[in-house]
């Protein structure tokens, strides 16, 4: 037993095995927007209006990018340090800081359109609705701001342990209503307009005798057809009725990533980086996928007929959605993949859609991808 | 890192005790002390459990680890309270608590420094023996702690009494009344209490008090006439010429 | 030899005029407390007479002292020997230099 | 069914003997056994804590305990621990009743791994698992093993204020303990989180905020975070500054001991003045401490304040309840067991019978460490039951070993290897007298020296001394003039007080000094031997004056030293000389740890009557561990006018220095025994007719380690000379074992 023992917290990552390639993935272009995380444990994601991708670094920088030949468009050097971002709708593109300031900017020129100050730290990127910008703070609170101005128009508390994780989940506008999952293992429904609480249900009951056993933080929702889909660290995945907040299903699954819904799969990433997907009518396993074992997996993404995913030595796994099997892998870059993947149809001559990943290092590139004739 | 890699040995219980005691003959303690806890730890139960008990307080007081010999006491007494032998367990932890301050020249000369030091430890002591005289009287102890405790109950008296002397020649006479009374009071037969009103009656004169301290030095005349005090007091008037 | 520093000694109780206003005959022993505080003599042999004596002396300065006597009979203040008088102001207040 | 109990038997005893089970039953024969008393039995013997199990049945009019002991613990195996180091963790265990041959039980070894996790918590261990195995073994044994993964320690990425407007975050957390890892965070481990240094950090910067005016300052929320992987913390702290809010006005309220005038003063606060609650504490403090001296051991001041929010202002009442004027009924101490009551009492400034004085009590407290016998001195006033206007004045003091006796082969550069014995014995048997025996032989002198003081000659405080020295000094081996000394003398000295810290000494001696030189020995010495002869017999006279306000006899951090000493050759004597010298030194303390000394020495001597001027061996020299280091020792001043022109001293002397003292990085705060300076040393000698040119005065510059070891006072000094000119002897590396120079 050495005097420096090599004692590590988490088993080591999985070692990559070969495959057998039924997806033939292509990089289109590929460039350095800034420092990306800066070396802090962020998640930064690249977010799409139309034919434009917006970008934010820790260092300030926020870029926007032709989304079909990644011709930059416009590029701000802010004098801040981004924590959270970026988003982009409604004309604006929106990240918020260390210190909880809210920047907004004009998606089209990228000039300054307003500035505001959260309650606290931003670690979550805000969201863009037809009513206002949303952001939810380190300490537990959800504030809306004006969309032209900025200004505050209400603000929600909600309670939080003494001890979370250095994740705050984004919430989800849909219909009104933003649904958003709290360090407490609860999913709140707010109304967007005055932020008053339509319904409360705990999704996951923290258990345990110590701090570190109760940690319990819910991800980011997903909102379909009336369900919110909702999972946590600690806790369980659970498909909830959006007007009432009932619970329709729950599976005990620890998991701090968004998942992603599709056809009738919700693909989950778990804590220890298991690719799973769970039938959403019924929460039942369809298929699991063990060959990624703590790689750290980012949130997933659907890209056609595959599930894709970034791992912490930025390579993309592309896994098929029926059956879990890895049909394609790409490397983008040296920095891990945190945020899940963009998809977003390019338009123009080839229709088909392109998939954008943003590492930690801020390295942003697109790819397309098309099936291998057997 | 190293294990601590101690050959665990498989001996009987009569083998264990009987390899301690002479170990314990031969002044080796430590090693008496490791033998008697294994003993302890591969018999809990049986004849030898509770005599390596008791046994092992008296190797670490023999190794002057006293703290150990009182922890290992106080166990043994509220395992076993009725046991016959609780009487020498008391009778031991005063043993304990009397030489525990006591420096190497103390001990090798018997030189009878105690006077004036720190007397927690010796206070414990006299505790100790004085259970031994109360609740154990007719045990081979009893004569022993008797007679250590008044040696004791006689020291901390003369301890005040020193006490009352120093405040008494700087001048502090409540403070010397004040040591004299809780002499009085708290150690009425020890042979200090003749300093104890000697030294009262003179700090009364010294204040004044002259009514006081002619009745103190009375007191004193008649328990005891042959105290230097008394001879001072005539001089100094407190005592008629009778 | 008046060169030689010896500390200042002060002994038993301070008196104020206060106290010694609100004193008088009749009083019980825990009225006397606490009015005046314990006494600086209670003689074992004599339980029932209280000595309030003060004195300070300080380097090379003349000894400063009071005393007065206060007898009881059946647990009542019966008598007062000696004047009270409080003790200055300024000496209590005194520290040591 | 009760039924009264004709005869009572146990079952199931292994190890506990059936009078043990008789003792705790509350039942006995005869009695008659109802359900609450049964009941009641079973608590009884539960409580013990031998006992897995209980039954009472009945058979008959019998009544049968039916027990069943719990397992002892046979033996307990710790692995994977290395934070903690495993002969602890037993002891710990042990302290919770859970240690070999004790008796073993399920609900103790889950609070002892619940304690265990919490441990490693507290440490920032928070990934760390306890897996814990009971193996049972045969004669109703268990084995124990508890294994450990520890993890990595989790540490501090980033530290966020949010909401401070007046002042810049970095200034703020500039005040944190804890912050990201940094140079010194492998000592310091301001990186590793805890919960207790997050709540003092934010304790410290609620009051900043405090002592300047915020007074509606709030800490809204604190966010700590951890990531999936628990490599790293992220801590967030919400706050809310508020308005600067001033004093309007305060008054005093309560019955006063004290004139209005005097509090005003003491509380020293002016309305307008922002609010300040550090300087509001530090006023009330100052009423308490004054109140302390009067003899209102239990004297409190109560603040009343009344906000008015709208123009934020603050009106202030303070309520002063002096309490009952308090007497120290007696003085115990603690912890001697080798110093005696006697030299402890005396050195008290408190007396038993007085009204309590906190200014006396801490002064005595600072005289006891001055006697240098103590690592550690404290005091507690209890107050004495049933009594309420009497406390008594516990001292704790830990004694340190007095004695010193430092024997075998020594090094100093200044005599190069000698062979020595000394015993030091400063507090013989507690009696407070100093005796000291010392014999040094080495190559350049022989010196037997006997040294007996009594530091309470008289009770009140007058010291008496003697001292016998016979000392040989063959110069030439020791780089100096070449010529051999032997002085052989014996005298007395007297130590008088005459203040607080105050004293004046006075002593006679008589010397006899033989001189023997030769044609290459130092001019002034064949000229000093030509005028005066080889043998001298010196009736010496030495006086001296010091002023002693050190707050410690070792390792001082506060306080000044002066002393004015003087030796004087009387006309009875072969030679008449003077030599006398001042020594002013102050200690400036920064916090506990830290003190900055500046030091100064002036000495000059001379001959009058039949001598001519100062006998040389008289001289003083300069350089070297004690005076200027960086320069070999006694090399400065100057030369003799034959080869090899060797240093002769003179008759004046100039010496000072400014010493920067601080802890040895890593060691315990109260650590008492060790510690390091950086230091500038000037000074210079004059021989007899040159005129002090302080062009002359020789500095340098170092770092030095005093340590006061077991065995005997050591200090290393490593100095670069800053002016030294050609012809000066340097030395960088000096080091003296036996002496250590406090003042």
């Amino acid at each position: 037993c050495g005097l420096f023992s090599s004692a590590r917290n988490v088993a080591p990552p999985a070692k990559l095995k070969p495959f057998h390639a039924r997806l033939k993935v292509t990089r289109v272009w590929s460039h350095d927007t800034g420092n990306g995380t800066g070396g802090y444990d962020l998640v930064l994601r690249p977010a799409q209006v139309g034919g434009t991708i917006f970008v934010a670094n820790e260092n300030g920088v926020v870029a926007a990018y032709k989304a079909r030949n990644g011709h930059m468009l416009w590029h701000r050097h802010l004098k801040a340090q981004i924590t959270a971002g970026a988003a982009a709708g409604q004309g604006l593109v929106v990240v918020a800081t260390r210190r909880g300031r809210v920047l907004a900017l004009k998606a089209d020129t990228g000039a300054n359109a307003w500035t505001a100050q959260a309650p606290s730290e931003v670690v979550a990127a805000p969201v863009i609705a037809p009513h206002g910008v949303y952001v939810a703070s380190l300490d537990g609170h959800v504030t809306a701001f004006g969309l032209s101005h900025g200004r505050r128009l209400w603000m929600a508390a909600h309670t939080h342990p003494a001890l979370t994780l250095f994740l705050t989940a984004r919430p989800t506008y849909a219909a009104g209503i933003l649904y958003e999952g709290y360090a407490n293992g609860e999913l709140v429904a707010l109304r967007a307009r005055n932020g008053e609480r339509v319904w409360t249900s705990a999704v996951a009951q923290p258990r345990g005798g110590d701090a570190v056993e109760r940690l319990i933080d819910l991800a980011h929702p997903i909102y379909a057809q009336n369900i919110v889909y909702a999972d946590g660290y600690h806790g369980a995945v659970a498909a909830l009725a959006a007007h009432s907040g009932r619970i329709l299903w729950g599976r005990p699954l620890s998991s701090y990533r968004s998942m992603a819904l599709g056809g009738q799969a919700l693909y989950v990433v778990t804590a220890h980086s298991r690719v799973m997907a769970l039938a959403n009518a019924s929460g039942g396993t369809l298929w699991a996928q063990k060959a990624f074992l703590n790689r750290r997996l980012g949130s997933p993404a659907l890209a056609g007929p595959a599930v894709v995913v970034g791992d912490l030595a930025g390579y993309t796994q592309w896994l098929s959605r029926r059956t879990g099997e890895l049909v394609a892998r790409k490397r983008v870059g040296e920095g891990a993949i945190r945020a899940a993947p963009l998809v977003a149809s390019v338009g123009g001559h080839k229709g088909g859609s392109y998939v954008f990943v943003l590492t930690t290092t801020g390295r942003l590139t697109a790819l397309t991808f098309r099936p291998i004739r057997p | 890192c190293g294990r601590d890699h101690h050959k665990v040995r498989h001996w009987p219980a009569q083998r264990f005790y009987a390899h301690a005691v002479s170990a314990l003959k031969a002044g080796n303690y430590h090693h008496a002390v490791t033998l008697l806890e294994e003993l302890e730890g591969s018999y809990p139960y049986g004849r030898y459990a509770a005599q390596a008990e008791i046994v092992v307080a008296y190797a670490y007081y023999k190794s002057g680890e006293s703290d150990a010999a009182i922890a290992a006491i106080k166990r043994f007494i509220r395992l076993h309270p009725t046991d016959p032998r609780v009487a020498y367990a008391y009778y031991l932890e005063g043993l304990v608590n009397f030489n525990k301050n006591k420096s190497i020249i103390e001990r090798t000369f018997g030189v009878n420094q105690l006077r004036g030091r720190d007397s927690t430890a010796l206070r414990a002591a006299l505790r100790a023996f004085e259970t031994v005289v109360t609740k154990y009287p007719h045990s081979i102890y009893a004569t022993d702690s008797a007679e250590r405790a008044n040696y004791l109950i006689d020291m901390l008296a003369r301890n005040d009494i020193s006490v009352a002397r120093y405040y008494y020649i700087h001048g502090a006479y409540v403070a010397t009344a004040d040591r004299c009374k809780r002499v009085i009071e708290h150690y009425p037969r020890t042979p200090a209490v003749a300093d104890a009103l000697g030294l009262m009656a003179m700090a009364y004169q010294r204040m004044g008090m002259v009514h006081l301290s002619r009745d103190t030095a009375r007191i004193l005349a008649r328990n005891f006439p042959a105290s230097p005090y008394v001879k001072r007091l005539r001089r100094a008037h407190v005592l008629g010429g009778s | 030899c008046h060169l030689l520093y010896r500390p200042t000694v002060q002994q038993g109780n301070v008196i104020t005029a206060r106290m010694i206003a609100r004193l008088h005959v009749g009083m019980t022993k825990n009225e006397v407390v606490y009015d005046l505080g314990a006494p600086a003599i209670h003689d074992p042999f004599h339980p029932n007479r209280w000595d309030y004596y003060y004195s300070l002396k300080r380097n090379y300065k003349p000894r400063i002292a009071e005393h007065f006597t206060l007898y009881f009979k059946k647990g009542r203040l019966a008598r007062i020997v000696g004047t009270p008088r409080p003790t200055p102001r300024h000496i209590y207040g005194e520290s040591d230099s | 069914a009760s039924f009264v109990i004709s005869h009572i038997k146990v079952t199931g005893l292994k190890r506990i003997s059936l009078a043990t089970v008789m003792t705790y039953l509350p039942l006995r024969v005869g009695e008659t056994l109802t359900a609450a008393r049964a009941e009641r039995a079973i608590q009884a013997l539960f409580k013990t804590g031998f006992f897995r199990d209980v039954k009472l049945l009945e058979q008959g009019h019998t009544l049968i305990v039916a027990v069943s002991e719990r397992p002892a613990i046979a033996r307990i195996t710790i692995k994977g621990t290395h934070v903690i180091k495993p002969k602890k963790l037993l002891k710990s265990l042990a302290q919770m009743g859970f240690a070999k041959g004790r008796v073993f039980n399920r609900a103790l070894l889950h609070e002892t791994k619940q304690a265990l996790r919490r441990q490693y918590f507290n440490r920032g261990y928070y990934a760390a698992r306890v897996v814990t195995t009971v193996k049972p073994l045969p004669r109703d044994r268990v084995a124990v093993g508890i294994t450990v993964t520890e993890g990595k320690i989790a540490r501090i990425k980033q530290i966020t204020i949010v909401g401070n407007h007046r002042y810049k975050e970095s200034r703020l957390l500039g005040r944190f303990k804890l912050g990201p890892p940094n140079l010194f965070s492998f000592f310091t481990g301001n990186d590793r989180y805890s919960r207790q240094k997050l709540e003092a950090d934010l304790e410290n910067l609620q009051n900043f905020y405090l002592n300047r005016g915020y007074l509606r300052f709030r800490l809204l929320s604190t966010v700590v975070a951890i990531t999936p992987d628990k490599d790293w913390i992220y801590v967030t702290e919400n706050v809310r500054e508020g308005h600067v809010y001033r004093i309007s006005h305060y008054r005093f309220a309560g019955h006063e001991v004290l004139p209005p005038a005097t509090l005003a003063r003491l509380m020293r606060l002016k309305p307008g003045q922002i609010f300040s609650r550090e300087r509001i504490t530090k006023g009330t403090r100052r009423i308490i401490a004054k109140l302390g001296n009067r003899g209102y051991a239990f004297a409190n001041v109560r603040v009343v304040p009344a906000v008015d929010r709208k123009n934020h202002t603050i009106a202030l009442t303070l309520f002063v309840e002096p309490g009952q004027r308090v007497y120290v009924r007696r003085i115990r101490f603690f912890g001697n067991t080798v110093t005696q009551d006697a030299v402890l009492r005396r050195t008290m400034r408190q007396y038993e019978g007085a009204w309590f004085s906190a200014k006396r009590i801490k002064q005595s407290v600072t005289l006891l460490r001055r006697l240098g016998f103590f690592t550690d001195v404290r005091v507690t006033t209890p107050p004495v039951p049933g009594h309420p206007n009497e406390v008594d004045v516990d001292v704790h003091v830990k004694e340190r070993p007095t004695g010193s006796i430092v024997a075998g082969l020594g090094y100093s550069d200044l005599y190069g290897i000698f062979i020595n014995g000394s015993v030091t014995y400063q507090d013989v048997l507690g009696t407070g007298k100093q005796v000291s025996v010392t014999a040094d032989t080495s190559v350049a002198y022989k010196d037997i020296n006997l040294t007996y003081v009594n530091p309470y000659y008289t009770s009140s405080g007058i010291s008496r001394g003697f001292n016998i020295y016979d000392s040989s000094f063959n110069a030439a081996a020791a780089y100096t003039a070449a010529y051999n000394e032997s002085t052989v003398g014996a005298g007395v000295f007297y130590g008088i007080p005459i203040g607080v810290n105050r004293e004046i000494n006075i002593g006679l001696a008589a010397e006899r000094v033989g001189i023997t030189v030769n044609s290459t020995s130092a001019y002034v010495a064949q000229q000093f031997v030509a005028r005066h002869g080889s043998t001298n017999d010196i009736i010496k006279a030495t006086f001296g004056w010091s002023r002693n306000t050190l707050n410690n006899a070792i390792f001082p951090t506060s306080g000044t030293y002066q002393q004015l000493s003087g030796e004087i050759g009387l006309p009875g004597g072969s030679l008449e000389y003077y030599r006398m010298s001042y020594l002013a030194s102050v200690f400036f303390p920064f916090g506990r740890q830290y003190s900055l000394k500046l030091s100064n020495e002036w000495s000059y001597g001379n001959g009058y009557g039949n001598t001519h001027s100062l006998p040389f061996f008289k001289n003083f020299y300069a350089g070297g561990a004690n005076s200027v280091r960086g320069y070999q020792n006694e090399s400065l001043g100057p030369r003799d006018i034959l080869p090899p022109h060797d240093p002769i001293g003179g008759n004046k002397r100039v010496l000072a220095s400014a010493e920067f003292f601080f802890p040895v990085p890593g060691t315990s705060p109260h650590n008492r025994s060790m510690r390091l300076s950086t230091f500038i040393d000037a000074g210079q000698v004059y021989g007899p007719g040159q005129p002090i040119q302080f062009s002359q005065i020789r500095t340098s510059f170092g770092i030095a380690f005093d340590w006061f070891s077991p065995i005997a006072p050591l200090s290393i000094s490593i100095a670069r000379p800053l002016n030294a000119r050609p012809g000066d002897q340097t030395r960088a590396v000096q080091f003296t074992l036996g002496t250590l120079f406090m003042y």
